[in-house]
């Protein structure tokens, strides 16, 4: 069994994306999207967090809604991977089932 | 690979309609059956057929129509959560006593059993919302 | 062959201030005719909605909380509350309602539907299901 | 003291409907005079005329609807945010070719200005939200 | 000039109440109302910072928001007050002006 | 006598996730006819609203970052930031939008409409105000 998690909110909002860190297992696959992709950048409060997530979980983010924000790949956090919608699919087939940390 | 869809906001506020129908349109170019679109809480506000949107933004409820005809989607929206915020079709109209009905071309009214049913028989449920 | 799959629904918000939680809980009511392996999760602000002494009569809001009470009736008798959710609320299991099920495996035997497991534990709860439903 | 009340989410949503007709309620109680209650974002969507609560459950329309018709407030609905929702009266409908219009009892709909010109002429502002 | 603050989100979900308190001058007025009346309970792991708040601020919280949520006075952190909605109102006309966070 | 207010606008909230960063300009737009004495604070969330490169084709939504470049032409000049909220957001003041307006008063020179301040000083700034506007 494995699981996708996406997470569509600020971490400096909502509690969604610490939530989503806690209750996810190891070799486990969260994916940004939203407002949720400001996770993924580098040097920010709470970049310790996910930086410690890439170690042991595959964060993926997603493309459109980051450029739409006016970030671009160089800003992301090492080990974070970014996928198109056509990836959003591929990763919601490949995982067994899908965790929406609303 | 079947995958059911379940919008719980309305158009403009939130972006999970627009997620959603991105991801929707995604996946059926990819090849994957797209079972149901399910409408819940403010997601019932999706299936309007009054908006009248900027002409510089897209049309939300117009592209959620078009993509229901061209890969004859079923958009279902909850009728309890629709009454509750005034989303009616013929037959609802009748019974409650309504004005007028304002649901939008492809989109239909039923219950949350739909959406139960969805979860049973697709492979994959994604939520989009608040 | 009908195939019987594992449901949870993954309850996170606070009662009233939105409608999530009521609206999530009919969806549970009526899923529950629906013959699956049906769970709840209660974590984060979702500990808050089987709070007990709900009264609702200062907002002027329907006081639902009297449905997680009538839950066992459906069936519906795993319910799995998460303990750090409780603590960082301050929040202890005498703060929520007591809601228990008849099982009718053990003579209809009175016993508690909530179970209060770790975050570790809910995570692993999670893992184990086929669909989890999220509002 | 005049008051000016902004509403940000629509009816059963979220608690923000529920909150600004009490304090609304309290305040007229107070003697306190309400210059305009204006309703903005999703917040439009508390004057459409085709909700059917639960019957145990508050009839939120109804009752902005009823607190106004007492009380002679004035309930608008912003026409921006009201065209992207879908919430339409019988000038919109005609300007804009749509089926039917959806305005409840002592609501109008009005531009932006109204909030502004509340503010500007309220003691105080208070908005309800998400 | 004074203001009135008002928070009506949980501060264990948001990150409106913890803004608040940090962006709220001594001597301001804050009411929690809706699920901001979380924030006014004991023994919470933000109790802390409600605790330090109340020594220079006035804070508040909406008793009918309160008894929905199965909450009682008995339970609140030393120094809140409750008012009902008519307690709500003169704050709102105490006050100068109204910071909605919302 | 027409009073002049201090009207301050207070943006939270990130773009495109929800409407309110959209909506609000849209407020500040209509209020600059009024000719009350408006600001504009970009907390919390809210910074991300004015970062540069913004680019929404991928998400097929309207790029409204460009009005905030107008403000100017509208009068509507002062523009204030929190470093704290940018820094802990991994954020400088390059990573957001030149924001410019030319100064009658000072033979057109044209100068920046963005200032960063404090918490400190932002909360100051929110007590000097008359109205303030929330969404």
């Amino acid at each position: 069994m494995s699981t996708l998690h996406t997470v569509n909110k600020s971490p400096f909002e909502k509690n969604s994306m610490s939530s989503c860190l806690s209750h996810s297992v190891a070799d486990s696959a969260i994916l940004m999207i939203e407002d949720g992709v400001y996770g993924a950048i580098k040097n920010t409060s709470i970049a310790g967090d996910i930086d410690s997530a890439v170690k042991e979980k595959s964060i993926y983010v997603l493309g459109p809604d980051l450029k739409a924000r006016g970030l671009n790949e160089d800003q992301l956090i090492d080990g974070i991977s970014v996928v198109d919608y056509a990836g959003f699919v591929e990763l919601v087939c490949a995982n067994d089932k899908v965790q929406n940390w609303l | 690979m079947k995958l059911a869809i379940q919008i719980n906001e309305g158009p403009y506020q939130h972006e999970a309609s627009d997620s959603a129908y991105l991801f929707t349109k995604a996946a059926l170019q990819a090849g994957h059956e797209i079972s149901r679109v399910f409408f819940y809480h403010d997601g019932v506000n999706n299936g309007t057929n009054l908006t009248t949107p900027p002409q510089d933004d897209r049309n939300i409820v117009k592209r959620w129509s078009e993509l229901a005809t061209e890969n004859e989607l079923d958009l279902v929206i909850c009728v309890a959560a629709a009454q509750r915020r005034g989303i009616v079709d013929q037959g609802e109209m009748e019974r409650n006593g309504k004005s007028a009905q304002n649901v939008a071309d492809g989109f239909r009214i039923s219950g949350l059993g739909q959406l139960v049913e969805a979860a049973i028989e697709a492979d994959r449920l994604v939520v989009f919302g608040d | 062959m009908a195939t019987i799959k594992k449901f949870m629904y993954v309850n996170r918000k606070a009662p009233y201030g939105t409608v999530y939680a009521l609206e999530s809980l009919e969806v549970v009511l009526i899923g529950a005719a629906f013959d699956q392996d049906v769970s709840l999760a209660f974590v984060d602000d979702g500990v808050y909605q089987i709070m007990k002494g709900q009264d609702t009569s200062g907002i002027e809001v329907k006081n639902f909380s009297p449905i997680y009470s009538a839950l066992g009736d459906y069936e519906v008798t795993k319910l799995y509350v998460e303990k750090e959710s409780m603590e960082e609320r301050g929040l202890t299991l005498d703060d929520l309602m007591p809601l228990v099920y008849e099982d009718e495996d053990d003579d209809w035997a009175e016993k508690d539907s909530i179970t209060v497991v770790s975050r570790a534990e809910m995570a692993e709860l999670l893992e184990q299901q086929d669909v989890l439903f999220n509002f």
